[in-house]
This record gives C-alpha cells, structure tokens and sequence, in this order.
C-alpha cells in the first residue's frame, strides 16, 4: 500500500471519485449536491433550539422529551439518519452534561445538525472526557466545584441533546424569541444559554 | 482494534479552536465527501455504517491525525468503493493525477459466538465491568473504560452489534447500557472532582462487576 | 502524559520496513541533529535525557507521527534550548526562512512526596501490580502494562525517577525492576500463544500485586 | 503555538539551529561534525558481534557476560553511554528473546550502536509488544509454536542485548570468524544467526 506518489490534493481525489462513479452509472450530474443540500436543510441545530424552547415554555413537553426524547422531537417534525433514538439530558443547577464522540463524532443530526469542526477535533474528541471541568473553562463557561460535570460519550447508536438550563430573565419571551437565543454550544454543553441583557 | 482513532483521554492535543459562525461546509469537495458516503451506504448499498467508521479507523495513523474529518471521509468511501469492485483503484490514480492514500487492509475477523440472551442481562443500577477486550477489527468499546467498573443509568433498545457488521459477520441485535464511571475509576490521582462520564456499550462488552478483569470467556459462557 | 509516543500494543501501523546495509545516518542534517542533542545534554548541560525524551513527547501528534526519528531529535532539541533560554525563537525562525515547528508547553508537575525505602521493596519472584497512574507529565510507565499483575524477575541498580527529572523536581534514585507479564495478562483475546513481555519499571510504578489496582495512594503512604 | 507558515524544510531547521549557536558562541565550527563522527565509531553494533563471538568460544566469558554484562561488555572495552548498565539476555532453544523501546528507541549503543531505521519506526514499536511472532514472521524469523518468545521492552535504563544462538556448523570457526556471521538483527532479536551454508 505504499505510494511513492505525492497525494493528490484531497479536491481533486473527491473530484476523481465522483466522475468515476459518474462514468460508471453510478451517479448522476448534481445527485450529490442533491444530497449535501438537502442535508444542510434537514440536518439544522436550529430545529434542537426549537425543541429546547419548547420545552422551556411548555411543561408537559419538556416531560416527554426527558421521557422519549426520539417521540418528542419528532412531534416537531424533527427525526431521520442519526435521530432514530434521541436521549435528552436535562442540564440542572447542580449538574451539568457535556456530550462528545471520543472514537469519531456522532451527533444528533435532526437536532444538532452536522457538527461543528472543534466538535470533530482529535483536541476535543481526547481532552473532555479526561479533564471536562479545563477543557470547558478554556471554552469560556467556568462552572463552581460545587457543579458536577457529566460527559456522554457517543459510543452507540443513542444520540444525546443537553436541554440547558433556561437563562434568567426569560420569563416573559416567547417560543420564537427563545429558540432565537438558544446555541448549539449549549445544546452540546459547552456553554450555558447566555441571559439576553448579556448580549444575546 | 486499539487504534488511533481511540483517542479519549490522551494527552497533547493542544487547545480546541472554536470557528465562529462556522459554515456546514467549508469547501465544495467537503460536500462532495459527504454526499459520496450517504450516496453509498443509503442508495448504491455499497456498505454500511459500522464498515464506513471501521474504514476510517484503518487510515495509516499518520495520515488520520494529519487529515481533516472530511479527508477522513472521503478516505473510507473511496477504500470501502474499491474493495467492493464498485471502483476501480488505477483508475482513480490516474483521474486524480498523483497518489490516493486509502486505508490499510481489514484484518480476518471470526464471530465470537455470543447468543445475546431474549431479555436484557442488566437493569438499571447494576454494576458491570468492561471486558478487557482488544480484539483485531471494529469495536465500540473505547480502550478508556476497558476493564473498569460503572453503574447502568440506562438501558437503551437494541441495536445491531458493530463488531460483527462491520466485517459482514452474522448480524445480532444487542440492548445497550449507558454505563456511568467515576473520574476516579477512569483516571485514579489524575481525576479531576465533581466529574464523572457515561459511555454508551452493548451487552456483549459488560459483565457483572464482581467478575474479574474477564474477557477470555465470552459472556454467555 | 498519556501521549503519542507510548505506543505498545496499538494497532493500524502497517508493515515494518528494513533497508538493507542501512547506513547510521542518511542525510547530512540528521547527524546534525543528534550531535547538537549531545552537545546540548553532555557538554552545554542545557537540559537532561529525561528532559529530552519529555520534549519529544511534548511534540503534537501529528507532527510527531509524521516526522522521521531525527526530525523529532531536532524539534525536542530546539525546543529545549528555546524553553531554557539558550536561543531565541524568532532568530531561529529568521535563520529557517520557514516556520519551525516546536513541541507543546510542558505540564506543571508537582513532586509526589514518595520517599523510597533504602533497601528495595520487591525481590526476585514477588508479583507486582503496576499503578494505574494517568500523570499529566513525563512517565515511563507504558500503558499497556498499568493495572496489570507481573512477576519480577530481575532487580537493577537504582536509577534517577524520570518522572521527577523531566521536571526539575527532586531528584531521587530508585531500583527498577524486571517485571514479566504472561501475553494473556496484557491482551486477553488477543494473546498470542507462547508470548511474554517484560517491562523495566522504577520502584514507584509498582505495588504488592495483591493490592487494588490502587494509584490514589502513593507508594509510602 | 500556531504556525501560520509552512515549516521549513527540516534540514534548513537543522542548519539554522547550528548557526544560531554558533552566533551564541555555544559550539566551535566542526564541533557537531565530531561528535557525530566519533559516535558513528564509537558505537558500532559490530563490537557486540565481538562480544557474542567471545561468549560463543569462551565458556567462562560467557558466564560472566550472562552474570554481568555491563562489566564483561567494558572487559572488551564496549562501554560508554546508554551503556551504563546492560543485561544480556540469553536466546535458548525454547525461549527466544526480543528488543524493543516502545516509547522511544533505546538501544545499548556500545554494543548495539545507533539503531536502525525499522528499530525507531512506530509500526515495529506498536507491534512487536502485542504481536511479537506475527511481527518476527512477517520479519522473516518463522518459530516453532513451542518456543516461546519473550519481549523485552526497554522502558527503564537497562540496555539489552541478545546473545543469539550459536548456529550448528560453526563448531571449528575461529572467534574472527565467528564475529564476521553475526548480525545486528540477531542480537535484537529479530533474526537468528544464520548457519555459515545457508549464506552468510
């Protein structure tokens, strides 16, 4: 398997391997940009935003998405490749989730959309579960001792989503403007939703 | 097997760099990546997904840590599509015009001829130890937790068992257990406080905490 | 550190290559690069082994995976002899015309407050049990042997604690020991038939095996 | 620590390291060169071949060796540093010894001299602790099942060296003689000493 060649830049071999499925009529023109924009549009951490809000406004929701979080975010139309079986972890005051795929970077991809490259960093992937308490304040949110820091590992087919806490001072905005406030930092934990006098 | 994209717990990566306002994609052959694995495993049916993370798993160590994820990607698709027949490798050589680094070769992998039994063999709030398992091909079982002892918080449906799928070995469904430890039990004097870590594993990879180290007899044994 | 260098027992590297009538050195720079390690250890005394192989570790995986033997030599030597003030970085980058790619920041380390025995703990025949330790600095306790039960089968002369010399900490002497593990001990499953390994290990690492796989308490404690 | 620009080529590195300390006054011109120069004689994996050509003819010598290597290498004048303290490790027809440094790659240079290329390389490293007869086949060294084989990892400062077999037809060499046959591979561990008809 050595190769005495240069690689080939990595464009030009994905380029390669689409026309030679091409040639070989096992693709068609555009059926892969079909894909990765279809893709974009359904895979949307901004549909997680929606069910956090939701479920920050709506008690009996917020209930059955702790209970089946698969039925609860598919009642908001949210389901499909890397959804089919959704564990919502509630953050709480005094404990805090954070979730990471150690040996590749699975995600909940109807809720949590395609993630993000640090997400995908062998710098994330090896550090959080190790020492999350440093790896998390480097990230900008320093949790007190007193909060217990709890890392989900993505080793099996259970996608997880952090329903964060609920920020104070949100007590009278709506669904729309809650999800508008709510990140994908903090539905993964790396973040608490910030209050909106904060600057969101 | 123990390779290099078990990466939990290791030392030296440095600090995590966060893009802001990061787009899905940021190059149009990252899309084309992408689209190529969901075209393979969804419509041509080429393989499927446990094949797909194992052939990411086989990329030469060097060439994973060097690659970005969608190099990684594209790496495993064009792997799986020639040893499939689907492509052919000279052929792409030449389309590319300079080397296509694909993954090293699958090692010879034998079922290991555990019968799940019909019921979950746990429940929620037993102790189990992970089996010291280093077996040659796929697994789930990251090398952090092998051998230590947690508490089931949770006891997920079944699912097809990865070690088997992904090298087209007679295909079982397993419960999975999300399994809690303490940093303690992780990582001894190196634990920070106030942390602890839940890793999702099938049946096949636990046993009851009071066993030993275990992993010579498999579980049903 | 748990880091890329300790690498027993991981899978996924490929073949081993021999070249044939292999001269010492290929390339003029790589007989540079060791001189100027000995040079800077032997007669600049700028930093000790420890310090050195530490620095190597230091480097980030990818790059320590993809550079040959003498190119890490040379990136832990110019590393060291940046940290200790010897030359300066950007004079070096000027002088390169190109970017010169050190090793990470070292860990702060704190002593461990052991005080070996005078005489030696362990003697020829007595099973040991190797700490599950996880530090974050230099260590010479693989982990492919931590947690695991051997037989000692040799006692060395006392040698300088590397964890406490890769740091600047108190230097101490203790004996090291040949420790033997059966190949089931280590791999389990995965044991080839009629194998063994025996791991050189300082004082520190090791407990009674009949102790827990322990580590919180140090050795005297 | 990011480095925006491409390193520079890791002789150009090399180079300009010895400049910078050349400008310090830290090294005279020609001083590296010395050291490289008199370590490529100094330790020389053929002084090892001596030593086990001794042991091979000199029963008393080979006693002491096994006893203590460290002063029966220093009786030849083999000594110096990552020499401080070596044990020689008897191959016998049942159990047959092997070398490596898994993480890094000492070797005892008085005897063994700078290590090969394949001695520093990951896969050997990685490989060998974990598989040692599939690494020693794929090597070329095919053992019967019943000896078993034992891998010495140097982790700590004890340098290893092997004292091979000594290969049948042998029985009328001269010590010279006997040193021209043996190899640095055998004396890690990797190969055996090859009878002299089979080629050597």
């Amino acid at each position: 398997m050595a190769e005495p060649d240069r690689p080939a830049p990595v464009a030009r071999r994905a380029f390669a391997l689409r026309e030679e499925l091409e040639e070989r009529g096992r693709l068609e023109p555009g059926q892969l940009e079909a894909i990765a924009q279809a893709s974009e549009e359904q895979f949307d951490w901004r549909n997680g935003a929606r069910v956090v809000a939701r479920a920050w406004v709506d008690p009996e929701y917020r209930e059955r998405l702790l209970r089946d979080g698969t039925a609860a975010c598919a009642e908001l139309g949210f389901a499909g490749p890397q959804g089919e079986y959704i564990v919502v972890l509630e953050a709480r005051p005094e404990l805090h989730p954070v979730i990471v795929c150690t040996q590749c970077s699975c995600t909940a991809w109807p809720v949590l959309g395609l993630p993000p490259d640090w997400y995908k960093s062998p710098a994330y992937r090896a550090r959080v579960a190790r020492e999350p308490r440093r790896v998390l304040r480097e990230m900008g949110l320093e949790l007190p001792e007193s909060v217990e820091i709890r890392v989900w590992d993505t080793t099996a087919e259970t996608r997880y989503l952090v329903l964060p806490l609920r920020p104070p001072g949100t007590e009278g905005m709506s669904e729309e403007r809650l999800a508008d406030i709510v990140t994908r930092e903090a539905m993964i934990g790396v973040a608490r939703v910030p209050a909106p006098d904060a600057g969101a | 097997m123990d390779g290099i994209h078990d990466l939990g717990g290791m030392s030296g990566f440095g600090e995590i760099v966060v893009e802001r306002d990061e787009p899905t994609f940021h190059e149009a052959w990252e899309s084309l990546a992408f689209g190529l694995n969901v075209l393979a495993i969804a419509q041509l049916r080429a393989y499927n997904v446990d094949e797909y993370r194992h052939a990411v798993e086989r990329m030469s160590p060097a060439h994973y840590l060097t690659a970005s994820y969608y190099e990684r990607t594209l790496t495993a698709v064009a792997t799986l599509l020639v040893e499939k027949g689907v492509v052919d490798r000279a052929t792409l050589l030449a389309r590319a015009g300079g080397a296509f680094p694909l993954a090293q070769a699958v090692a010879d992998v034998a079922p290991d001829g555990v019968t799940p039994p019909p019921e979950p063999r746990f429940a929620l709030g037993d102790r189990v130890r992970v089996r010291e398992m280093h077996p040659a091909g796929h697994t789930r079982a990251p090398r952090y937790v092998r051998g230590h002892v947690g508490e089931v918080v949770h006891v997920a449906p079944r699912f097809s068992f990865p070690d088997h799928a992904a090298h087209g070995l007679e295909r079982r469904k397993e419960p999975t257990y999300h399994v809690l430890f303490s940093a303690e039990e992780l990582w001894n004097d190196a634990a920070g406080s106030g942390e602890s870590v839940v890793v999702d594993l099938w049946e096949s990879y636990l046993l009851p905490a009071e066993s030993g180290s275990g992993g010579v007899e498999p579980v049903d044994g």
